[in-house]
C-alpha cells in the first residue's frame, strides 16, 4: 500500500492542474482548487512519512517492488520508489506549496497579473514533476521529471511576456536544458553503457564496472564531472546564470520554485547521485571528485561576494541562493555520512529560510512596489511582519541560532572536521561573515533608518484584522480589503494571505530549529541505508 | 587494344550521358535543362542496350519451326535489358512531359524560363517577405 | 569484332555530334528538331543492336511525342535561349568530367562489348527463355531448380545444341515434377493452393502460349507487373498535366473555347491527312496486336494511334478533335486502360492464381490463358498511352487561366 | 473468390493503385476526398493485417511471386519485418494525412481538379508503398519514378498560393531525375555483373564474386547508388531540393512528404546497402561508413544552424528535416545493433512528429493564411490546441524525454558509444541543442508574442484537422513513453539487417 503512494503524490497535483485548467474561468474556484490540491498533496506525503521512518525500511520497503509506470526503454522502466532523501524533499516542497498557494493568491491578485490560469496550471505541473523527481526510482526517471520541471517552469519564468522576461526565460531554459541534454543525458547513457543499470542503489552502482575494469578511475572522474555540471539546477558556477535570470518571474515563482522546488531539485539530484549512483566508496577509491569541494567552495564565496553588490533585492537573494546551494553540494561532496546528513538537513533549512526571504521581497513589492534595497529605508515600520520575517530568514541564512540554518551548518562543520577538510571549514566561516554582510544591512535599513521624509504618518497595519479568519478569507481567495494601494509611499502591510504565508514560513524556520526530529530522522534513515565501510 | 575496343561502346554512352549532365548543370534555360535531362537518360539506355548485345546475335524474336514450336535459331541478344529500357523510355518521356508542364506554368507565373531572371525575381520577392 | 561495332561507331559518332549540337545551339526550335533527329539516330543505333522494340519506341517517342511536347512548350515560352555569360560553365565541366571518369573507371571490369560469356547472358535469362510461358506458369511455377540442375547453355548454341538443351530442359522439368510430388514447395503466400497442381497440367509440347517476340513475353508476362506500373507512370503524367495546365473552368463551362488550328488553312495537307489517318489507325492497331509476334506492342501502337488524333487536331483544331472525343472521355479512357491491365491481374487473382498469373485465366489450356492475358494487357497499355498522349497534347496547348493571366 | 490473405502483399499496392485511378471518376465536391480516405484507410488496414500475418507466421519474410513466375524470372514481393514496419508507417501516415487534407485542399487547390489531385495523391502513396514492398531492383526504379512524378506535380500545385512552388518543384524534378538516373545506372551495373534483378539473388551473386571488394564495376555501382539514394533521401549536402519543396508545397502535401517521402528513400538505402551489397561490403570494404557518417554529422549541424535562421516556420521545419535525416543516416552507418535500431525507430518517430507538426502548420495556414513567424505570433491564445500540438511536436524534435524523439536519440547515442565514436554522440547532442533553439523560436512566437493582423481574430482549427494532428502528436508522445512495440520491431529488424553481425 505504502508503495502506490508515490504515484498518488504525482497524480494529485497533475489532476489538480487539469481541474484548474478546466475551471480557469472562475478565479475563486480555481484558486480554491489550488489550495485544496496542495493540502491533499501534503496529506498524501505525510502518509508516506511513517513508512520511510519505520525501522527496517531498507530491508522491507526499499527491497520490495517499486511502482513501474512504463517500460520506457527496454530494461529501463519509468519507476517510482520511496526513499528518505526524496522524502525530505517531497515533504518540504509539498508543505511549502500550501503556504505558497495562499501567498500566490494574494500576490497575483494584488498585482493584477494576467494569464493567472496558466500560472496556476504550470505551478501544479511543476509540483507534480517535483514529486516525480523526489520519488524517482532510477536515474532515467529522475532525468525525465527533471526535464519536465524545466519545461513546466518555463512559462512561469516567462510569465510577464515582456521582451526581457522572454529573454531571461530563454537564458533560464537554455542553461537548464542545455546542461541536462549536453552533459547529464550523455552521462546517463554512458552510465548505462558501463553498468547496464540505472537503478539507484545505496553505495552506488559502479563498483562492479570498476572492479572488472570496464570503467577506469579517470573515466569515472569524467562521468562525475558530467553529472555535476550536467545538473544545472544545482547552480554550481559557472552554470548559475539561469538563477538570477529567473528572477523576472512573479515572486511566488521565485519563492517556491527558485528557492525551493527547482534549485532543490538540483542539489537533491546532486546528493542523490553522490549517494546512490557513485556512492561513497567508488569515488573515494578512484580518487576522483575531490575537485567538487573546491568548485563548490569557490561558488559559495564568489556568489556571496557578488550578492554583496546587488541592489535589486531579488537578485541579491538569488545570489545568496547560489551560494547556499553550494553548501549542500560541498556537504555532499565530502562523501561522508555526516556530510550527507548535513546536505539533507540544509535542503530543508535553506528552503524555509529562503522562501521566507522571497515572500518578504514579494510582499514589499506588492505593498510598496519597491525592488531596490536602497529604497527600503524604514520600511520595517510600515511592514513590521514582513520585515520581521525577513530578519528571521536572514538569521537562518547566516546560521545563527535559534534558526534552522544553524543545525545544518553545525553538521556541515562537523562533517568537514571528521573528513579533515579545513578548506571547507574556512569557506563556511568566511561565507557566514559574507552572509551577515549582505543580509544584516537590509534589516538594519528597514528598521533603524529613517524612512524617506515625504511620507509622514504611521502606517496602517493590518494586525488587528490579520487574525480575523485567515482560513476562509484566503481559501475563498478574496483580495484583502487593505490589500493593495496604489500610492506607493503611503502603504501598509501586504495583503493578508501574503503576510500569513510569510509569518508561517518564518515560524517554520524557528520551529525547525527546536524540533528537527523528522528531518534528522530521515537523514539518519539515509545514513542507515549506506553500506558499512 | 581489343580490351579497349571491347568497352569503348560503354565510353560512348558515358560521353552522351556527360553531355546531357553538363547541359543539366550548366544550362540556365529551363527548357534546355529538360532536354539535356533527356540526353542524360538516353545515355543510360544506351548502356543497358549495349550490355544486351551478343556477338553475332540476332533480335530476340523466335521463329516457328515445322512442328509449330518456337525455336531460337542461333544466338540472339539478351531481351531483358530491352524490356527494362522500354519501360525506362516511357518513364523518361513522362518526366519530360511533367517537366514541360511545370516550365509552362513558370512561364505563366514569371514571364520567363531563364533561371537567372527567375532567381532575380524570387530574390526581390524574398526581400518583400522579410 | 562484330559488324555491330563498325556500324555502331559511325552512328554513335553522329549521335554524339547531335548531342553536342543540342546543348550548344541556342534556337530552341532548332534544338527541338535536333532532338528529334537525335532520337531517330538513336532508333538506328537500337536497331543496329537488334533491339527492335526499343528502336520502335524511341522513334515513336523521341521522334514523335517529345518533339510535339517541346514545340507545344515553345509556343508558350521564348523561342531561343538567352546567351550565357561564359561560353563554358567550369564547375559543371569539372563535375561532369569527374563523374565521367568515375563511370569509365567502372567500365574496366565489365565484360567486353558483346561478350557471349557475360554473366547476364547465361545466369538467369536463358533459363527463362528456355521456358514456354505456359510451362513456366504451370509446372515450373513455384520451385527453383533443384540441386544439380545446371541451367541450359548460354544463348549462342547451334540449332543442334539448342535442341539438345531443350531436351535437357524437358528432362529437368520431369525431374522437377517428381520433386514437386515428393516435396511441397517452401512457404509462399498465394503461391500455395491446389489450383496449380494438376490444374495447369498439359502436354510438354503444348507451346501455344508462347510468344515468339521474347521481348514481349518478358514485358507482358514475366515482368508484366513492371509494365503495369509503366502504364501507370504514363497515366500519372497525363493526370499531372491536367492538374497543372488545365484552364480553370467553372461548372458547366465547355471546352469549345479554343482558337482554331494553325494549319487549318493548308488545303493539301488537310486532304492528304484525311487520307492518311485511317491507315495510321489501322497500323496502330496492327502494331498493338502484332506485338507478340514481331516488334511493337501496346506502347508503340498507342503512340501511333495518338499521332493520328494529334494530326487531326493540328489540322482541324482542337475543337474538331473534342467533337470526336471529349476531354472527359479521354480521361476516362486513360483510366480504363490501366484498369483493364490491372483488371486482368485481378481476374487472375479471382480465378485463384497470383496477380497477373495469366495461366489462371484459362485453366483448361493455360497457354491460351497466357495469350489472352497478354493481348488484353497490351490493349490496356495501348488505350492508356494513346489517350494520355492526346491529353498531353491538348493540355500543352492550353492558354493560361484568366485567374493566373495577371 | 479473392483470397485476401494469400494475396496480401500485392493487395497492399493494388488497392491504392486502383483506388487512385478510380479517384479520377469521382468528380467534384467532397466525394474525391471521401473516396481517397476510404482507399487509404483500406490500405492501412491491409498493412496492419500484413504486420500481423508476418509476426504470426514466425517466418523471417513472406514472399509473393507476381504472375506466379519464379522470383528470379519474374518480380517478387518480399515482406520482412523492416518493410512491413515501413509499410505500416507509410500507409498509416498516408491515411491520416488524407483524412486531414480535405479542408486545406479545398482551400489551396482549384475545386475543378480535386478528383485529379486526389488521384495523383493516392498514386504517390502507391509509389511509396511499392518501393517499400518490392524485392526486385528494377521494380524499385519504376515505382520510384511513379512516386517522384506524382510528388513533383503535387508540389507544383502550391503555385496558386506562391509561385515559388513551381521553381521548387522543377528543381526537385531535375535533381530527383538525376538521382533516379544514377540509381538506374547503379542497378544496370549490378545487373551486368550479377545477371539478375532480384535483390536476394543479386546479393548471393555478389557474394559469389571472388573479387567483390576490388571489382571496379561493383564499386562504381555502389558509388552511384549511394549518390542517387542520398539525393532521394536529401542527405546533406544533396538536400538542396528539399527545403523549398516542403516550404511551398500545399500544406497537406508537405505533411505527406515530410512524413513519408524521405523515409522511403532511407528505406531504399537500407535495402541496397544492407540487402544487396551486404553489411560487409557496404560498411567494411567501402569507406561509406565514414563518408555517410561525415555527411550525416555535417547535415545535423549545418542544417540545424540554417533552420535557426529561417523566418518561415515551414522552411524551418524543412531544414530540421534535413538534420533529422542526418540522424537516421548516422544511425545506420554505424552498422551496429543499437545504431541501426535507432535509425529505424527514428524513421517512425520523426515521421509521426514531423507529420503532425506540418499538419499543425497547415491548420495555421488555413486559419491565418501563412506560416511566417509573424503569422504564428500569439497564436497560443487564439488556437491553443494547434499551438500546443506544435509545441509538443517541437519537444519531440529536441528529443525531450517522454517524447518519441528521446528514444531515438537514446539509441543513436548508445550506438555511437558501442561503436566507440563518442564524437558522433557529441554531434547528436549538439544537434538537439540547436533543435532546442529553433523549436523555441516557434514556441516563443506562439505563446509569448502579440497577435497581429489575421492572427488576432483567428479561431481554433476545425476538428477535422485537429483530430489527425493530435493523433500523430499523441502517437509521438505515446511511443516516447511506451516503446515496447517500436523498439522491439526495430531491434529485431536491425539484427536481421545486420545478419547476426554485432
Amino acid at each position: 500500500m505504502g508503495i502506490e503512494l508515490p504515484l498518488l503524490a504525482m497524480l494529485v497535483p497533475a489532476t489538480g492542474a487539469l481541474l484548474i485548467a478546466a475551471f480557469g474561468r472562475w478565479p475563486n474556484l480555481r484558486e480554491l482548487l489550488t489550495v485544496l490540491t496542495s493540502v491533499t498533496l501534503l496529506g498524501v506525503v505525510l502518509q508516506m512519512l511513517p513508512v520511510v521512518l519505520a525501522d527496517g525500511f531498507w530491508e522491507t520497503t526499499w527491497t520490495t517492488e517499486p511502482v513501474v509506470l512504463f517500460e520506457m526503454l527496454p530494461g529501463i522502466p519509468l519507476e517510482l520508489k520511496l526513499e528518505p532523501l526524496g522524502m525530505i524533499y517531497a515533504l518540504i516542497a509539498s508543505s511549502l506549496w500550501i503556504l505558497n498557494s495562499l501567498y500566490s493568491v494574494g500576490y497575483m491578485r494584488a498585482n493584477r497579473e494576467k494569464n493567472q490560469t496558466r500560472f496556476y496550471v504550470c505551478f501544479a505541473l511543476a509540483i507534480a514533476s517535483v514529486m516525480g523527481i523526489a520519488f524517482s526510482g532510477n536515474i532515467l526517471t529522475l532525468f525525465v521529471f527533471y526535464e519536465a520541471l524545466s519545461v513546466s517552469t518555463y512559462p512561469l519564468v516567462a510569465h510577464k511576456g515582456t521582451p526581457e522576461a522572454v529573454r531571461s526565460a530563454r537564458v533560464y531554459l537554455g542553461i537548464l536544458v542545455g546542461t541536462s541534454i549536453g552533459l547529464l543525458l550523455p552521462a546517463l547513457i554512458a552510465t548505462y553503457f558501463f553498468t547496464g543499470d540505472l537503478a539507484f542503489a545505496p553505495g552506488g552502482i559502479f563498483q562492479e564496472a570498476l572492479t572488472d575494469g570496464r570503467l577506469t578511475g579517470p573515466m569515472l572522474g569524467v562521468l562525475f564531472f558530467m553529472y555535476m555540471f550536467g545538473i544545472g539546477k544545482a547552480a554550481l558556477m559557472p552554470m548559475h546564470k539561469w538563477l538570477p535570470a529567473a528572477m523576472v518571474a512573479p515572486t511566488p515563482v521565485s519563492a517556491l520554485l527558485h528557492a525551493v522546488a527547482v534549485v532543490k531539485a538540483g542539489v537533491f539530484t546532486v546528493v542523490k547521485v553522490c549517494i546512490y549512483v557513485f556512492g561513497t566508496t567508488s569515488l573515494v577509491s578512484a580518487g576522483q571528485g575531490e575537485w567538487l569541494i573546491y568548485v563548490a567552495g569557490a561558488t559559495i564565496l564568489i556568489a556571496s561576494c557578488i550578492a554583496l553588490f546587488q541592489d535589486n533585492l531579488k537578485r541579491r537573494l538569488a545570489y545568496s541562493t547560489i551560494s547556499q546551494l553550494s553548501y549542500i553540494t560541498i556537504a555532499a561532496s565530502l562523501l561522508s555520512p555526516l556530510g550527507f546528513m548535513a546536505a539533507s538537513i540544509h535542503i530543508a533549512a535553506h528552503a524555509f529560510g529562503k522562501i521566507t526571504l522571497f515572500f518578504a521581497a514579494g510582499s514589499i513589492y506588492t505593498a510598496a512596489h519597491k525592488t531596490k534595497i536602497s529604497e527600503l529605508d524604514g520600511i520595517g515600520r510600515k511592514m513590521p511582519w514582513t520585515m520581521g520575517a525577513f530578519a528571521i530568514g536572514s538569521l537562518s541564512m547566516i546560521g545563527v541560532p535559534p534558526t534552522a540554518g544553524f543545525i545544518s551548518k553545525w553538521y556541515l562543520l562537523s562533517g568537514a572536521w571528521e573528513t579533515g577538510y579545513t578548506f571547507v571549514i574556512v569557506v563556511v566561516l568566511l561565507s557566514t561573515l559574507l552572509n551577515a554582510g549582505y543580509f544584516l544591512p537590509i534589516v538594519w535599513r528597514a528598521f533603524f533608518r529613517a524612512p524617506p521624509s515625504h511620507d509622514g504618518h504611521a502606517p496602517l497595519s493590518p494586525q488587528d484584522d490579520a487574525f480575523g479568519d485567515p482560513a476562509d478569507e484566503t481559501a475563498a481567495g478574496k483580495p484583502h480589503a487593505h490589500g493593495h494601494d496604489d500610492h506607493h509611499d503611503d502603504h501598509g502591510e501586504a495583503p493578508l494571505p501574503i503576510v500569513f504565508a510569510l509569518s508561517c514560513t518564518a515560524a517554520g524556520t524557528i520551529i525547525l530549529f527546536f524540533f528537527p526530529d523528522i528531518v534528522l530522522g530521515l537523514a539518519q534513515q539515509i545514513f542507515k541505508g549506506l553500506p558499512l565501510p | 587494344m581489343t580490351e579497349l575496343l571491347g568497352i569503348y561502346n560503354y565510353w560512348i554512352y558515358i560521353i552522351l550521358m556527360m553531355i546531357g549532365f553538363y547541359g543539366v548543370i550548366a544550362k540556365k534555360n529551363l527548357v534546355k535543362q529538360a532536354i539535356a535531362l533527356g540526353l542524360f537518360q538516353t545515355g543510360i539506355f544506351l548502356f543497358y542496350i549495349s550490355m544486351a548485345v551478343v556477338d553475332d546475335g540476332t533480335a530476340p524474336i523466335w521463329t516457328t519451326v515445322g512442328d509449330g514450336a518456337m525455336k531460337a535459331l542461333g544466338p540472339y541478344d539478351n531481351p531483358l535489358p530491352h524490356v527494362l529500357i522500354l519501360t525506362a523510355i516511357v518513364v523518361s518521356v513522362s518526366v519530360l512531359a511533367v517537366a514541360l508542364a511545370i516550365i509552362i506554368n513558370i512561364q505563366w507565373a514569371y514571364g520567363t524560363v531563364e533561371y537567372d531572371e527567375i532567381t532575380e525575381l524570387e530574390r526581390e520577392e524574398g526581400d518583400a517577405d522579410a | 569484332m562484330s559488324e555491330v561495332l563498325l556500324v555502331d561507331s559511325v552512328l554513335l559518332f553522329l549521335v554524339t555530334v547531335c548531342a553536342v549540337a543540342i546543348i550548344e545551339v541556342r534556337s530552341l526550335y532548332a534544338v527541338a528538331m535536333l532532338s528529334s533527329v537525335y532520337s531517330l539516330l538513336m532508333a538506328l543505333v537500337w536497331t543496329n543492336m537488334h533491339s527492335m522494340d526499343v528502336a520502335f519506341t524511341e522513334a515513336a517517342v523521341g521522334g514523335g511525342i517529345s518533339t510535339i511536347l517541346l514545340i507545344g512548350t515553345l509556343v508558350h515560352t521564348r523561342r531561343d535561349e538567352r546567351p550565357a555569360k561564359r561560353r563554358l560553365h567550369i564547375p559543371a565541366l569539372v563535375v561532369t568530367l569527374l563523374t565521367g571518369a568515375a563511370l569509365i573507371y567502372g567500365t574496366f571490369d565489365m565484360p567486353r562489348f558483346g561478350d557471349p560469356n557475360a554473366t547476364i547472358h547465361h545466369y538467369r535469362v536463358p533459363e527463362m527463355m528456355s521456358q514456354t510461358v505456359a510451362a513456366a506458369s504451370g509446372r515450373e511455377g513455384k520451385q527453383q531448380p533443384p540441386e544439380g540442375y545446371d541451367p541450359p547453355p548460354r544463348m549462342t548454341p547451334t540449332a543442334a545444341q539448342w535442341a539438345g538443351a531443350v531436351h535437357a530442359i524437358d528432362q529437368a522439368e520431369d525431374a522437377l515434377e517428381k520433386a514437386q510430388q515428393n516435396a511441397p514447395g517452401e512457404a509462399h503466400h498465394g503461391g500455395e493452393g491446389e489450383h496449380h497442381e494438376g490444374a495447369h497440367k498439359h502436354p510438354v509440347d503444348d507451346f501455344n502460349g508462347h510468344v515468339p517476340n521474347s521481348v514481349t513475353s518478358l514485358l507482358a508476362a514475366y515482368r508484366g507487373f513492371d509494365t503495369m506500373f509503366e502504364t501507370t507512370v504514363i497515366f500519372t503524367a497525363g493526370m499531372a498535366l491536367i492538374m497543372l495546365l488545365r484552364r480553370r473552368r467553372e461548372e458547366g463551362e465547355d471546352d469549345f473555347s479554343q482558337k482554331g488550328a494553325a494549319l487549318s488553312g493548308q488545303v493539301i495537307l488537310r486532304v492528304m491527312t484525311k487520307m492518311f489517318i485511317p491507315f495510321i489507325l489501322v497500323f496502330g492497331f496492327y502494331v498493338i496486336t502484332h506485338g507478340e509476334i514481331g516488334p511493337g506492342g501496346g506502347f508503340q501502337g498507342g503512340v501511333i494511334l495518338a499521332t493520328a488524333f494529334i494530326l487531326y487536331a493540328l489540322l482541324y483544331g482542337r475543337n474538331a478533335l473534342y467533337r470526336i472525343i471529349r476531354p472527359r472521355t479521354l480521361e476516362i479512357l486513360a483510366a480504363c486502360g490501366v484498369l483493364l491491365y490491372a483488371g486482368v491481374g485481378v481476374a487472375c487473382m479471382l480465378l485463384g492464381g497470383n496477380f497477373l498469373d495469366y495461366a489462371a485465366l484459362n485453366t483448361a489450356s493455360p497457354g491460351d490463358g497466357e495469350a489472352m492475358g497478354m493481348t488484353l494487357v497490351e490493349y490496356g497499355v495501348g488505350i492508356t498511352v494513346c489517350t494520355v498522349m492526346i491529353i498531353i497534347f491538348n493540355q500543352l496547348a492550353e492558354e493560361p487561366s484568366k485567374a493566373k493571366a495577371s | 473468390m479473392l483470397d485476401i490473405q494469400a494475396n496480401l502483399p500485392v493487395l497492399i499496392v493494388l488497392t491504392p493503385l486502383l483506388g487512385g485511378i478510380i479517384a479520377t471518376f469521382t468528380g467534384r465536391g467532397v466525394l474525391p476526398w471521401l473516396w481517397s480516405s476510404i482507399v487509404t484507410g483500406a490500405t492501412f488496414a491491409l498493412t496492419i493485417q500484413m504486420m500481423m500475418t508476418l509476426l504470426g507466421s514466425g517466418e523471417p519474410f513472406i514472399s509473393y511471386e507476381l504472375g506466379n513466375w519464379p522470383k528470379w524470372w519474374g518480380i517478387e514481393y518480399r515482406v520482412d519485418l523492416l518493410n512491413a514496419f515501413i509499410l505500416l508507417v507509410v500507409a498509416g501516415i498516408g491515411f491520416i494525412t488524407t483524412v486531414y487534407a480535405r479542408l486545406s485542399v479545398q482551400d489551396e487547390i482549384p475545386n475543378d481538379r480535386h478528383n485529379v489531385f486526389y488521384a495523383v495523391w493516392i498514386l504517390a502513396i502507391t509509389g511509396l508503398l511499392g518501393i517499400t514492398i518490392t524485392g526486385d531492383a528494377f521494380n524499385v526504379y519504376v515505382l520510384l519514378e511513379i512516386s517522384s512524378l506524382t510528388v513533383y506535380a503535387l508540389i507544383a500545385m502550391g503555385k496558386d498560393r506562391d509561385r515559388r512552388a513551381l521553381t521548387a518543384s522543377l528543381r526537385y524534378l531535375i535533381l530527383g531525375s538525376v538521382g533516379a538516373s544514377f540509381i538506374l545506372l547503379g542497378i544496370g551495373y549490378l545487373m551486368m555483373v550479377t545477371g539478375t534483378l532480384n535483390m536476394e539473388d543479386m546479393h548471393s551473386q555478389l557474394l559469389r564474386m571472388p573479387d567483390l571488394d576490388t571489382n571496379r564495376t561493383v564499386l562504381v555501382a555502389f558509388a552511384f547508388l549511394v549518390v542517387g539514394l542520398s539525393l532521394k533521401m536529401a542527405l546533406y549536402p544533396l538536400h538542396m531540393w528539399l527545403p523549398k519543396a516542403y516550404t511551398y508545397a500545399p500544406s497537406a502535401v508537405s505533411a505527406l512528404l515530410a512524413a513519408t517521402a524521405t523515409k522511403v528513400g532511407v528505406y531504399m538505402a537500407f535495402r541496397f546497402l544492407f540487402g544487396i551489397f551486404g553489411v560487409g561490403f557496404s560498411f567494411y570494404a567501402m569507406p561509406s561508413h565514414f563518408v555517410l557518417l561525415g555527411m550525416a554529422s555535417l547535415g545535423i549541424i549545418f542544417s540545424s544552424l540554417t533552420a535557426i535562421r529561417q523566418t518561415n516556420a515551414k522552411s524551418l521545419l524543412a531544414y530540421s528535416s534535413v538534420g533529422q535525416i542526418g540522424y537516421i543516416v548516422a544511425g545506420f552507418s554505424l552498422a551496429n545493433a543499437n545504431g541501426v535500431a535507432g535509425s529505424i525507430v527514428h524513421i517512425f518517430n520523426h515521421a509521426v512528429t514531423k507529420g503532425g507538426m506540418f499538419m499543425a502548420l497547415g491548420a495555421i495556414a488555413y486559419r491565418v493564411g501563412g506560416t511566417d513567424m509573424k503569422h504564428l505570433r500569439g497564436l497560443g491564445k487564439r488556437m491553443p490546441l494547434t499551438a500546443g500540438a506544435l509545441a509538443l511536436g517541437g519537444l519531440g524534435l529536441i528529443g525531450f524525454p517522454l517524447t518519441a524523439g528521446f528514444i531515438s536519440k537514446w539509441y543513436l547515442v548508445s550506438g555511437a558509444l558501442d561503436a566507440g565514436m563518442w564524437q558522433l554522440a557529441v554531434v547528436v547532442l549538439i544537434g538537439s541543442l540547436f533543435a532546442l533553439v529553433y523549436v523555441w523560436k516557434i514556441i516563443e512566437a506562439l505563446f509569448f508574442g502579440e497577435p497581429t493582423g489575421r492572427t488576432a481574430e483567428a479561431t481554433e482549427a476545425p476538428l477535422s484537422m485537429l483530430i489527425p494532428i493530435w493523433v500523430l502528436i499523441g502517437l509521438s508522445i505515446y511511443f516516447g513513453v511506451d516503446t515496447s512495440f517500436t523498439a522491439d520491431v526495430a531491434t529485431r529488424a536491425a539484427s536481421s539487417l545486420l545478419g547476426g553481425l554485432p
